[in-house]
């Protein structure tokens, strides 16, 4: 056991750093804020990327990509974060990580090439036209119609928590165009361009103040069935990969501690670290943290060695958001009174801790909730039955409906 | 046995629900949440002030109804239900008990009255910086008469008319009475994690300040103060508990996935139990205080301490859990959950954090145990 | 408020008192442990109350009771902790509580008169024979089988944590007669002698040394079809009647804090009451038993004020289980090393803890696991819909089974 | 990046796995915990040392297989899955462990190879009473070579041959090897929690004692001792923890209730989701620890603290909802969870409770912040 490069792995780091020594830009404004960022500079950062084979490191070459490794990928992530640069890549989280992914997995070479390598060079940006307000966790419960019209699809509905729709060029949308067979079986994939007559898109407030999530309105939007990614009917299949792509995360921080260490800073600075019950949830909160740490390092070593990563990345999302939220609930009561004040100017401890207190009960729904993360982690990790399922045979139009 | 309120005290409670439902709408909230230059709602106010509630448990003698704490208990249970964007807590629970505990006659007489008919919002200073409040961490000081130092964050400090202020007077803490609009006064609005509540800097500069009862008393009356709004804040966080568990029944029943209610699957019904069940130990812990306030009982600071902590557990629980219990919509804007979510905050952390009152309970536990 | 009696409850509990000190043993040997008492003297004192009306208050005077109100129930339950003699009640808490109960509530008035005066008095005790290994939970998924027999039934099976079996004279025992039809539909319920021929008692040991369960095996014993409980294949409704009176109480410790001070002493003792971090706990453990302290008053106000009693006690037994697990793993780790030792001798405060560390398992499954007592709140007092099931409509002998 | 076993190692590690499947089955486990006069299975520990584990990171020079710490992991994950019934914990993570820090050559060479061998079991007996080990707090004392004092618990104290014994010379802490068949040696089994483990109190009355390390390096030695000890230990605890979900989900595929599987309710299957995540964050901690101990590298104290605070956690919470999950039967004597359960409290103390853990990584992390 080590934390060393493999000798390849130490010469594609080395020679990725020193590329990024010349080409990276300098002084990145740096903003803790996903939403934050200068478009024009993050495309132009990509493009260079792609030219130099670091824009989508596993894809072909032919594609814009890097003719990589997965571990490759890994490692000049680390060199960008290390270069101060990672930020720029925001745009293109889920262009490149999920939507652009399930489009070229499910369409024929000539789309292929038309769509792949604009969006690794940040030229054209996707999003992901999956969630409903009807559906939520339950994500096959479609309700956007796609209705052919001789060689078209006219598409009517509303999507939901669709990140980026504002910059974006392109989006990969399910519709259902059968609502008399059972959910699953009427879905259908089409990508769509999102300056298409029809596409209204309006940002969600979010509690926390952020507003990266939009609705997604379509009236008598046209497609045509060149457009169409899956077989008609069959647009689940192809969804559920796209999902599994969304759940599934290597990751915990990449500071010893990760963000408990900021819980132990401020109370170094209020002077309470004497205090023995936040020592104790210090120690906890610090040992999960680095559980999660060493988790992904754990993911990182079977790609080194070349093997498929097992299925213990699956516990990232769940023990983050919860451990967000026990220490951010901490990190405001140990600034007594004080820790009403969202304020930076006064109180700049607080003002991040108010923020993340703010953010945290997102953090425990977006990208799937608790609930499903356990469920997918009792069903697919521990083989565990699934619940009884009154929906996967009645027709979709005959399932009960709430709000 | 009798720990229960009783008849009459429970339709007053249903009478202040139905009242509120009407006067402290969400739309109501919302004005407050969303205009930046909007510190309270002065109209639910005024209305507040002409249902007689200011005055709930101000004697008869300085102007109020003389009806008692279980009566304030109640409306303080429905006050929390609604969210009510007012300075109810500031004017009643702080600055009025410190009148009531410490005031000269001619001051209960000068100030009680204005409180019960509604003419004067109060607010209570003690809180300069995290941490206990001692004479040496106290950095505002009177020196004849004249008021100098800084107070935050001070809860409605932006609007009152009037403050309770702990200073030092000739390095003894003492309670002082100062009036805002005199001269000498800087009033700076806060930011704070629940805009529907505010909050304010105060910077005095030779302010005029009357002395509230002895010096050197000040931080034993702060206490004092504390545990009585303890018990009453208490039943403003079982009114919001239970409104959120309300929410997240409602939609646990109206919401579908999976061709099923989601109330139906056990993560979430069970989680709703454990609401409930956080719930019911609050609002019996929050009862055993109220019979401690209103009898002025010396079990009192156990009481207190047990019911904010058992309170402030629940609604914690309960703001969490409804947002989680609402999906996606949760933490949006424009769905209610984190109107309750902030203010669960924001009662909290008011009357000193539960991790204070913690050590305080045991405190007392220690000092009860070497009686 | 106040925490006083009514002037009637006062004058009754003046009353019970002066009876108590006239009457009540003296120097009752006092157990911590429930399965240990004195039968014959307990039989004694129980004949002793039942002839002055102190048995079973809340029964007519002709089935050997009091004929008095519940809250005059408690008040005596009170007065004879008082007088410390409540261990005298321990074999007589489920015969009187709830096995017997149940049958007069279903007999006729000849049966009522055969066996509610000598219940009372502790001349006989009866046990309750409901829970089966295949049942658990799903109480209803009985399969001891009762075949009629001419005027008779043939009773075979294995009944399981029957309390008190080995002592106990009579139980009320719930049989399967149809297994053709759904499984709530087929049930019958009896009383039965337990001296009859073909009953064998084997008591079960716990993981914490206890043995106060039992199993019960029943081979071709026979009852007449006059033993009969219930209608024919109509025993759920009965048997639902009584399960609500078990997993309801009215409860929490009748002292300040109840046993969270026993880790205060605990702490005292160790000099570790300094320990903010064991303080949080302290105070956390402190609040929650109050809860149930006043949550216990306020029932006993209802039934003071001649209400019915809302369903907050339903909260009781999870909260003190779950609390006493808690308590208990923190009262071990308080002890370190010496944590590990069970020997009243070195380290008496230790072994106190140990039991109840061992025990605490237990109380979160005994009489409704935390789960099925989750389910009752969530259904019957918060109204949301039940799970769905599969077994509502199936023929018993056709539902899958298990171990 | 190679934060894993190797192939060798994982091939060692299930030939550990299969072997004490046979050897240390549960009617053996069984048969320690019925019988009061056993305090453990001499045949196993036999055919243990017959594997040469004993020996895996004792130098080749000293007896040993010299293979190195990652394996010893890799068999103390095994001898923790298996709760074997064995002095293993207290002879090599200890008594081993001890020489190897603070021992002479002369030392190493006298006890090391009978180790190895399995002819000696060693223990370790440095607590007297609750709390922090200090001069002052220690009563035992060394005077002229011959020790008198208390020493309790102390794990295998009735089984061993010799005890490593933290003692006072001249009043400084210092650490020191005795033959507990010579004379002025009295030992008294104690009841445990987990009498599959055994435990005695050690009275020492002018008992031979050899000097180990310097004298009043004595606490300092243990808390190295303890860093090393913790690390092997998170393996058993996460062999035992792995184990306990394993067996529930076993019961949850196999158990119906209401006719379906009790694994398909949200309310079994996110506790054992809840189980799988607390044990995958014990185990990614213990690699860590793993590394730093095999490394001996200056993270050690820190890792050893992560992965005992994460490890002690994953199998409390095993262990107890292990018997949850398993209804009424799972309290019963007769199924085997008690015995797991039990086994999780005795690993959690052995070492000094997680509380205790919890401090000294905080007080690490000062250590690392100020430098």
């Amino acid at each position: 056991m080590d934390f060393e490069d493999t000798p390849e792995e130490a010469a594609y780091r080395l020679k990725a750093r020193k590329w990024l020594e010349e080409n990276a830009p300098k002084n990145i404004a740096d903003s803790s804020d996903d939403e934050i960022f200068d478009l024009q500079a993050c495309k132009a950062w990509q493009a260079k990327k792609s030219d130099a084979g670091y824009a989508k490191i596993t894809w072909p070459k032919e594609w814009g990509g890097g003719a990589g490794t997965t571990i490759q990928s890994v490692i000049f992530s680390q060199e960008e974060a290390r270069a101060g640069v990672s930020s720029l890549n925001r745009p293109f989280a889920i262009s490149l990580g999920i939507s652009l992914p399930s489009v070229l997995a499910n369409v024929n070479e000539e789309t292929q090439l038309r769509f792949a390598k604009p969006g690794a060079r940040g030229e054209e940006i996707w999003c992901q036209l999956f969630s409903e307000p009807s559906g939520g966790s339950d994500v096959a419960g479609i309700r956007t119609r796609a209705v052919k019209d001789g060689d078209d699809w006219i598409i009517n509905g509303q999507k939901i928590w669709t990140s980026g729709a504002h910059y974006c060029d392109y989006g990969i949308i399910i519709t259902r165009t059968n609502p008399d067979v059972p959910k699953h079986a009427g879905l259908t994939m089409f990508w769509v361009s999102m300056k298409t007559p029809g596409i209204e898109i309006r940002p969600i407030h979010q509690m926390s103040g952020a507003s990266g999530f939009n609705e997604v309105f379509f009236t008598d939007v046209r497609v045509n069935d060149s457009q169409r990614v899956s077989e008609v009917n069959d647009g689940w299949a192809a969804s559920i990969r796209t999902l599994m792509v969304e759940r599934a995360s290597v990751g915990g921080g990449d500071t010893p501690g990760g963000s408990s260490m900021n819980v132990y800073k401020l109370a170094h600075e209020l002077g309470m670290l004497d205090d023995r019950a936040l020592r104790e949830k210090l120690a906890d909160w610090y040992a999960t943290s680095e559980g999660l740490r060493f988790t992904g390092m754990r993911m990182l070593t079977a790609l080194s060695r070349g093997q498929i990563p097992g299925p213990e990345g699956s516990i990232t999302k769940i023990v983050l958001a919860n451990l967000e939220q026990d220490m951010t609930l901490q990190a405001l009561e140990l600034q007594d009174q004080f820790g009403l004040i969202n304020d930076s100017r006064i109180s700049p401890l607080t003002a991040l801790f108010q923020q993340s207190v703010l953010g945290a009960p997102g953090m425990r729904i977006a990208g799937g909730t608790d609930e499903i993360l356990r469920n997918v982690i009792a069903e697919r990790v521990l083989g565990l039955p699934g619940d009884v399922r009154v929906d996967k045979t009645l027709p979709f139009n005959q399932l009960p409906k709430g709000v | 046995m009798n720990l229960d309120f009783s008849d009459e005290q429970k339709q007053l409670k249903d009478e202040a629900r139905k009242f509120l439902d009407n006067e402290s709408t969400i739309a109501r909230v919302r004005s407050v949440l969303n205009d930046e230059k909007k510190s309270f709602d002065e109209e639910l106010w005024k209305s507040i002030g002409a249902q007689g509630w200011l005055g709930a448990a101000i004697p008869e003698e300085y102007g109020g109804l003389g009806l008692g704490y279980l009566e304030l208990c109640c409306i303080a249970e429905e006050i929390g239900r609604a969210i009510a964007p007012a300075p109810f807590a500031s004017t009643i629970y702080f600055f009025a008990e410190a009148l009531l505990l410490a005031g000269s006659d001619a001051q209960k007489k000068k100030y009680l009255p204005q409180i019960a008919s509604g003419e004067l919002i109060g607010c209570f200073a003690a809180s300069e910086a995290p941490g206990a409040l001692t004479a040496a961490s106290i950095g505002a000081k009177v020196e004849g008469e004249k008021l100098t130092g800084e107070k935050l964050p001070v809860v409605d400090g932006d609007i009152a008319q009037a403050a309770i202020v702990l200073a030092n007077d000739g390095g003894k803490p003492t309670l002082f009475i100062v009036d805002l609009s005199g001269a000498g006064v800087l009033r700076e609005t806060l930011n704070t994690i629940d805009p529907t509540r505010s909050a304010a800097k105060l910077t005095f500069s030779a302010a005029s300040a009357e002395r509230l009862g002895s010096a050197g008393e000040g931080v034993e009356l702060v206490e004092r103060i504390l545990d009585r709004a303890a018990v009453l804040i208490a039943f403003e966080q079982v009114g919001g508990a239970d409104r959120c568990l309300q929410m997240a029944r409602e939609y646990a029943l109206a919401r579908y996935a999976f061709g099923r209610q989601i109330g139906s699957y056990q993560a979430i019904k069970h989680r709703l139990a454990d609401m409930y069940i956080k719930n019911v130990l609050a609002r019996s812990n929050a009862y055993y205080g109220a019979w401690a306030l209103n009898t002025n009982a010396p079990e009192l600071p156990i009481a207190a301490a047990g019911a904010r902590i058992s309170a402030s557990e629940a609604y914690w629980y309960a703001a969490k859990e409804n947002i989680q219990t609402h999906g996606g919509m949760g933490f949006t804007w424009e769905v209610d959950c984190h109107l309750y979510f902030r203010r669960s905050r924001q009662l909290a952390l008011i009357a000193g954090a539960p991790r204070v009152w913690k050590d305080r309970l045991v405190s007392q536990l220690e000092r009860r145990n070497a009686a």
